[in-house]
């Protein structure tokens, strides 16, 4: 039953995660992404942490990729990307040859099956009497209290970050649109080669 | 004389010493060195190692409750000032610290383990506070200048003095991760904050996206070792590691780099710096010192802490890490501030350079290399806070110039601001008489101590090289104005025009909201606030006398607690 | 039969590893942004498995905040991303480059 | 109040009032404060100080030999730790004979100023530096320990940047700033390296607890540490005083005002080596690889420069490789053993050469600024001061007896001769060459046809129509003093008569535990003087027999001379030949004044790598992500090889 689970679990992980870095169309990678949540969830399930599987349900499945929805839709960018195409030199080859590389890393430092070292439980049992929710709670409020308190700043942050990204500005005088902007900068380089060709070249942005 | 605060007692108690240890009851929790009983919530939280958290937190939410109150065009100056007196009770709860601890031994962790109140946590409190202050100090002219004055700046930078305190303080890898977070979301949104110039916004974005990727590397790195050692509190790592060897450290080791990783990020050492040139252009002048001062700062007492209280049994495997670092870190950092057109990119890079001292300080691993990299850390927040709130002044509306030739003939236009622009060149290329001299005098010290010749020679040559173009700037304001051509200064970067548009169509539906205004600054002297003119004064006071007194690194060597 | 822990762990690097690479090799902010999503949840992945093996609650405490830091940073990305990109749907992380040298 | 605070304060003083003179608004007779206001200003503080030195002096002279040394602390710096460093001014004979002729030559010079800047816009900022210059040089020699000796080492690098860069509206004074700069932080490297290790071995910098002991004779170095001390300290000098290899820049450095290089470049900074050296004596004694290399580098540049001295054709350009000459000669005596003789010839030095210097700008001031000696000629009727002056200071540098030159070197050449007769013969040698230049500027400048008036037709418009004339009283004056003091200086160290002040006075710095003392036979001597004698007096004729009637003749000046042996080109093509492109994409907005496309290799190499790594910051977001990404790989990479250790 353990392995069912987790191989489900690791299958639909792993789908979902490659659906993401591969899928052309960002409402797709959204909703691949809901799938490897599953997944997680599954994995949570499979492994006794039954509170933090239903927390990462909501969460994530729930809040983050419905907010990522909301912005794809908001911003009207769900149409597809090229992927075949790649700008940068060596990007691609190199940026997945760095994440075998990486994980290559990972399992030559566990030596796969080395990962942990027998230290005791630190925090308090996980095994034995009571339930995890009481256990995670007790923990969260005396060992963790600090950490806890302070989440609240994030919350605060993420308010004040939206009001002061999404705020709309009243328009004062003397502002200039960026297509002015680019005239003006136009202008000026016009009489600038005019007046010294070799200056109006270095002025413009370094060759790529 | 504080004394009879002790006796309130809301301020709670110091812990008592928990490295006897107690054995935790089945079911029971290991709090503070107190062992709970199962299902008991009790936890004994000393206040008094959390004030300047806690002023700054009430602080925030008062002024955001005062903004709901009041109408909506207030006082100008006000959220400036609230935020600078908010940053002087903070500060003044950190003095009080500063002696409530006295000359305490070794730190030991409160409230749940999670921070640490000691010395060397006091030092970047107070050092934080200060940055606080500053930033709103010189950032209130700035923002009223571009049309960006509302009090949700000044709460981001609260905010984000919350994360960098918390990191200063953590005593485990997830208040550090936490706090991480806090200051670093917090500064994502200060870079961004300038929406109508697109650099900023670009700055706002790489920050962002580069972050979350480090802050994830980080956090699997924290991960590996809460795997590896049990657990994520310092203390009780490095005690396991003290107590056991373990036979496959591969886990831990991996953990460790990636903990590097993660705040070498921060502290924007090569090669993890590739954001710090870019955001610091791109940010809003004032914040970009702030944030050069308090996420440096932060960052690297987040990597003491890690790799001294909790790594410190595996300094054979870091410090070979952190001293090529710090070469690349100081030969990058020299070499590319040369070839940079950009004032701002050229202290972005200077600041790179910098952190590859600190960083030397560290690889030494010793005391005297740690109170080097304290006194490098605090004496540079004025110099760098000053540089660029010197730079704010000069940009003219909209940053509309912030190429070297701004300030050609600044010292014959206005001599005052022009010497204290010099002192903090000066000091940051290390010149004897300022703080800079010293600064590098003693992480190279400690360097020579440990037997690293080649490493003093490589600081050494990299401040000759840096001594160069801190040297140019500075002939620069002293040499005479060009007679240039009208229109040559008007320099509109390039990206604010056209970064967005590249392969899009041109901007036809033209929104409001990325007009910017662009006003190049006169030729002649530019006013200087007093807000500002204060910070400067009191930065340069501060530079020149913890150059040629011993009382900064006294404080350094007491905040020393390290080892 | 129980599943040996090694092989969530695995699991778990092999996620990490996909969203580092989808990451650098995507050029939408918002698919890079939910590559990172896919790292943070690997991490959380490694937290749950070690607090397993260990025994111990600490790790599934962690990842709390590990969800609570995501959301918030979730929250804080999208609206610099919707600031940003408001009126150039197409764009893309590779437009972004006018800070260069 | 001890007198010698004095000599430090006074300059200071004057630095920053001219400073802040430009902002204050004090109203001087010609609106604020400015020319020639400034000028007297600086004048009388250096003279002040030179005074001061003097009462200084004339107090230890009452003094037995012991009691000569007095150690003043001004403040003590950084009191933490294992650091200790205090400030203060170590009285000693050797400072206080430094003291002396840097602050009574800056006097004379300062005063010489006031005329030869007359009407530059910057008249203030001129004699800010100079006063600078001179707080720095009593810093470095008057200073109790290495370090703050090094701060004013420094501050005299400064001075000299920013004065040799004066007129930095011309390009070429730009760029000879820069190679200054360069030259002098490669030497600066090696003295800070030297203080670290010296910090290491002995745990301070002060001269009383690393020299005290070592010249006491109460305890020895290590060969391996004096030799690396040695060596590390030799290349600091060798950049500040012009030696080999490291003397580009002094040449190109004669873009500054004249004055300058009478004071800087000739008198004293470049003097400041031979300081170094002299002052490091007792850990030199222990290394005797590092004297003999102080020896040959000395007698190599001094040989090295003469060659090509005796081809330029800019009469300033001359008179500096002449002084790298003279300055081999000074590194030579004292790596030959015998302090005082180099000593002696510094002094003398100081005296003619300034003399030399500030004749060449009365010359260049007559002919409105024309430097070239081709185009002189014939002056000697028209500059009835300078004349004598020149005559009186090539006669001293030629070293004709009796004028001051013959006897410096004569003791330098006999010191050589006991260190190795090769060092000697090379020393004659050059002693040759400098009477054989020496007379061909004298010919060209001041004898033959008067050149500059048909140049002066030619150039028609050029303004000089009017026949060159005297300079004022403040620039002629300074001339007739130095011309004393190159006539008679030289009995400060009469090698008869007891008259050997110099050397009775330097005795307690130089005891015989680190420089033993040795006797030159007075027959050797003889032969010594009187072959050094003979063979200045047949460069002179060769001189006078090669240039009477001609001005070009192209088969004695081959071009590989008058370019210095190509060693600047060499170098130019070696180091920046490749990187010629980078200039052009430097900031433009300081390249026009400070950076430029010819030699200076070593900033270029910097700014050039720095031009190359800029492409790594490629504005892309992911490969920022790749090259985070590749480095934490690296770094597991490393902690995985390391793993399971």
């Amino acid at each position: 039953m353990d392995w069912a689970v987790y191989l489900v679990g690791a299958a639909m992980i792993l789908t979902g995660a490659l659906g993401v870095i591969l899928l052309r169309n960002p409402v797709h990678c959204a909703l691949m992404l809901v799938f490897t949540m599953f997944g997680i969830f599954l994995e949570f399930i499979n492994q006794g942490a039954d509170f933090l599987a239903a927390v990462q349900i909501i969460v994530y499945a729930g809040a983050v990729v419905i907010l990522f929805l909301f912005v794809i839709m908001f911003l009207g960018v769900d149409r597809k990307e090229a992927i075949g195409a790649e700008r940068l030199r060596f990007q691609r080859p190199l940026a997945i040859l760095l994440g075998l590389v990486a994980l290559v890393e990972i399992l030559a430092l566990s030596r796969v099956d080395h990962w942990v070292s027998g230290a005791p439980a630190q925090s308090g049992a996980l095994k034995g009497a009571g339930s995890n929710v009481a256990k995670l709670g007790q923990s969260l409020y005396t060992g963790y209290l600090l950490p806890f308190e302070m989440t609240a700043a994030l919350l605060v942050i993420a308010v004040v970050a939206a009001v002061v990204m999404s705020r709309r500005h009243q328009p004062s005088a003397g502002e200039m649109s960026p297509a002015a902007q680019k005239e003006l900068r136009e202008s000026h380089q016009s009489a600038l080669s005019a007046s010294d060709p070799s200056l109006a070249g270095r002025l413009e942005a370094p060759s790529e | 004389m504080i004394q009879p605060l002790h006796l309130l007692g809301f301020l709670g108690q110091a812990s008592p010493a928990s490295s006897s240890g107690c054995t935790i009851a089945p079911g029971g929790f290991r709090v503070d060195g107190f062992c709970t009983d199962p299902g008991s919530l009790h936890i004994p939280v000393a206040y008094r190692s959390i004030i300047p958290v806690l002023v700054l937190t009430i602080g925030a939410l008062v002024m955001l409750a005062l903004s709901a109150v009041l109408p909506k065009r207030a006082r100008p100056g006000l959220w400036p000032a609230l935020t600078a007196l908010v940053g002087a009770f903070s500060l003044a709860g950190a003095v009080w610290q500063w002696y409530d601890l006295g000359t305490a031994g070794a730190a030991q962790p409160t409230i749940g383990g999670q921070i640490f109140y000691d010395r060397f946590s006091v030092l970047f409190l107070i050092l934080i506070s200060i940055a606080v202050i500053f930033g709103a100090l010189s950032a209130d002219s700035y923002l009223r200048r571009e049309g960006l004055d509302g009090i949700e700046a000044y709460i981001l930078m609260l905010m984000s003095a919350i994360g960098a305190m918390l990191m200063a303080q953590s005593g485990s890898l997830i208040m550090l991760f936490l706090g991480l977070e806090i200051m670093s979301i917090a500064l994502y949104v200060m870079a961004a904050y300038h929406r109508r110039r697109t650099q900023s916004g670009e700055a706002g974005l790489k920050y962002f996206i580069l972050g979350s990727f480090s802050s994830a590397l980080f956090l699997y790195g924290v991960a590996l070792i809460y795997g590896a050692t049990g657990s994520v509190e310092f203390g009780l790592i490095g005690n396991f590691l003290t107590g056991n060897v373990i036979a496959n450290n591969g886990v831990l080791l991996g953990g460790m780099a990636l903990v590097i990783v993660g705040l070498g990020f921060k502290v924007a050492a090569v090669p993890f710096h590739y954001w710090t040139p870019d955001v610091y252009q791109g940010s809003p002048t004032p914040f970009t010192g702030y944030m050069a001062a308090v996420a440096k700062a932060a960052g690297f007492a987040g990597l003491f802490r890690v790799l001294t209280q909790a790594l410190g049994t595996q300094q054979a495997n870091w410090r070979p890490i952190i001293w090529l670092m710090a070469v690349l870190t100081l030969g990058i950092g020299s070499v590319m501030a040369i070839a940079q057109k950009d004032l701002k990119r050229m202290m972005a890079y200077s600041s790179i350079s910098q952190a590859g001292y600190v960083l030397v300080g560290l690889q030494a691993a010793s005391a005297t290399g740690t109170s080097g990299a304290l006194f490098y850390l605090f004496t540079y927040i004025f110099v760098i806070v000053g540089t660029f709130a010197v730079i704010g002044l000069l940009q003219g509306r909209g940053e509309a110039r912030s190429d070297l030739g701004v300030i050609r003939g600044l010292g014959r236009r206005q001599p005052l601001l022009a010497g204290v622009m010099l002192v903090f060149l000066l000091a940051q290329a290390g010149v004897p008489f300022t703080s800079g001299f010293l600064a590098k005098f003693y992480v190279i010290q400690a360097a020579v101590q440990r037997g690293q010749y080649w490493l003093a020679v490589i600081a050494m040559l990299a401040a000759a090289i840096a001594a160069f173009f801190y040297l140019r700037i500075a002939l620069l304001m002293y040499s005479s104005d060009p007679a240039e051509p009208g229109p040559l200064p008007v320099d509109v970067p390039p990206a604010d025009a056209g970064v967005l548009t590249l392969g899009l169509e041109p901007i036809a539906s033209l929104d409001l909201e990325t007009t910017l205004v662009i006003d190049p600054p006169s030729r002649g002297p530019v006013p200087v606030p007093l807000a500002v003119g204060a910070v400067l004064a009191v930065s340069a006071a501060f530079t020149i006398a913890a150059g040629v007194s011993s009382f900064a690194i006294d404080f350094a060597k007491q905040a020393t607690t390290l080892f | 039969m129980n599943v040996p822990s090694a092989w969530y762990l695995i699991l778990a690097a092999v996620l990490f590893g996909i969203g580092a690479t989808g990451l650098l090799v995507r050029r939408n902010v918002l698919v890079m942004f939910m590559c990172i999503e896919l790292m943070l949840n690997a991490v959380n992945l490694t937290f749950v498995t070690f607090a397993r093996m260990l025994n111990d609650v600490g790790g599934q405490v962690d990842v709390f905040f590990v969800l609570v830091v995501a959301a918030a940073e979730v929250v804080v990305g999208l609206s610099i991303i919707v600031a940003m990109f408001r009126r150039r749907a197409a764009a893309t992380a590779d437009d972004i480059h006018g800070l260069k040298g | 109040m001890n007198a010698a605070y004095v000599i430090v304060a006074l300059p200071l003083a004057g630095a920053i009032a001219l400073l802040f003179a430009g902002c204050l608004p004090i109203r001087g007779p010609v609106g604020k404060v400015r020319d020639p206001w400034s000028g007297w200003l600086a004048t009388a503080m250096t003279l002040g100080a030179f005074v001061a030195t003097v009462w200084v002096w004339a107090t230890q002279v009452g003094r037995s030999a012991s009691g000569r040394s007095s150690d003043l602390n001004i403040f003590t710096w950084i009191p933490v730790g294992d650091l200790h460093v205090n400030f203060g001014l170590q009285v000693d004979p050797l400072s206080i004979l430094w003291c002396l002729f840097v602050t009574g030559v800056g006097g004379l010079i300062t005063l010489y100023s006031i005329g030869y800047m007359k009407g530059d816009p910057s008249f203030n900022r001129f004699f800010f530096y100079l006063n600078a210059f001179v707080f720095s040089m009593v810093v470095l020699v008057l200073a109790d320990n290495y370090l703050f000796s090094f701060l004013g080492w420094e501050g005299v690098g400064f001075c000299s940047y920013g004065l040799v860069g004066f007129w930095f509206e011309r390009n070429s004074a730009a760029v000879a700033a820069k190679k200054a700069f360069v030259t002098n932080r490669v030497g600066d490297f090696g003295f800070m390296i030297a203080l670290f290790l010296m910090f290491k071995h002995f745990g301070s910098f002060n001269f009383s607890a690393v020299l005290g002991p070592l010249s006491a004779g109460h305890a020895t170095l290590a060969a391996s540490t004096a030799t690396a001390l040695t060596l590390l300290l030799l290349l600091g000098a060798v950049a500040k005083s012009a030696q080999l290899p490291l003397y580009m820049w002094l040449p190109d450095a004669m873009e500054g005002p004249t004055p300058v290089s009478a004071l800087i470049h000739a008198a004293t900074m470049v003097t400041a080596g031979v300081y170094l050296i002299a002052r490091s004596a007792p850990i030199i004694h222990f290394s005797s690889s590092g004297q003999w290399t102080i020896a040959w580098i000395g007698a190599a540049t001094a040989l090295f420069a003469a060659t090509i001295a005796c081809n330029q054709n800019d009469i300033k350009r001359v008179l500096a490789y002449s002084t790298v000459s003279q300055i081999g000669y000074m590194v030579l005596g004292e790596g030959s053993g015998d302090y005082s003789a180099g000593i002696y010839h510094t002094v003398m030095h100081a005296f003619f050469k300034a003399l030399l210097f500030l004749s060449a700008g009365a010359v260049i001031h007559a002919l409105h600024d024309e430097q070239d000696m081709k185009r002189m000629g014939g002056l000697r009727k028209h500059l009835r001061i300078t004349f004598p002056a020149f005559i009186i200071g090539y006669l001293a540098l030629s070293a004709i007896p009796p004028f001051d030159g013959f006897w410096s070197k004569d003791t330098v050449l006999a010191a050589a001769f006991h260190k190795s007769p090769a060092l000697w013969a090379v020393g004659v040698i050059t002693a040759g060459l400098t009477a054989y230049y020496m007379t061909r500027q004298v010919i060209l400048v001041f004898y033959g046809q008067a050149r500059w008036a048909d140049q002066s037709a030619a150039h028609g418009a050029a303004g000089h129509s009017a026949p060159p004339h005297e300079a004022p009283p403040t620039m002629t004056v300074p001339l007739v003093i130095l011309s004393v003091a190159s006539v008679l200086g030289w009995l400060l160290n009469a090698p008869f008569g007891g008259l050997d002040f110099i050397n009775r006075w330097l005795a307690p710095v130089f005891p015989a535990a680190i420089a033993p003392s040795f006797a030159v036979h007075t027959g050797t001597k003889w032969i010594i003087g009187l072959v050094a004698t003979a063979v200045a007096v047949a460069g002179v004729l060769s001189g006078i027999a090669a240039w009477r009637r001609q001005v070009d003749r192209p088969a004695l000046e081959p071009a590989v001379l008058a370019h210095g042996w190509y060693i600047d080109e060499g170098i130019a093509a070696a180091v920046s030949g490749p990187l010629a492109r980078t200039a052009s994409d430097l900031s433009f907005e300081v390249d026009a004044k400070l950076v430029d496309g010819s030699v200076n290799g070593i900033a270029r190499l910097a700014a050039e790598s720095g031009r190359q790594l800029r492409r790594i910051q490629t504005g892309y977001v992911r490969n920022y992500a790749l090259g985070i990404g590749a480095g934490a790989a690296v770094i597991l990479f490393y902690v995985a090889l390391r793993a399971g250790s």
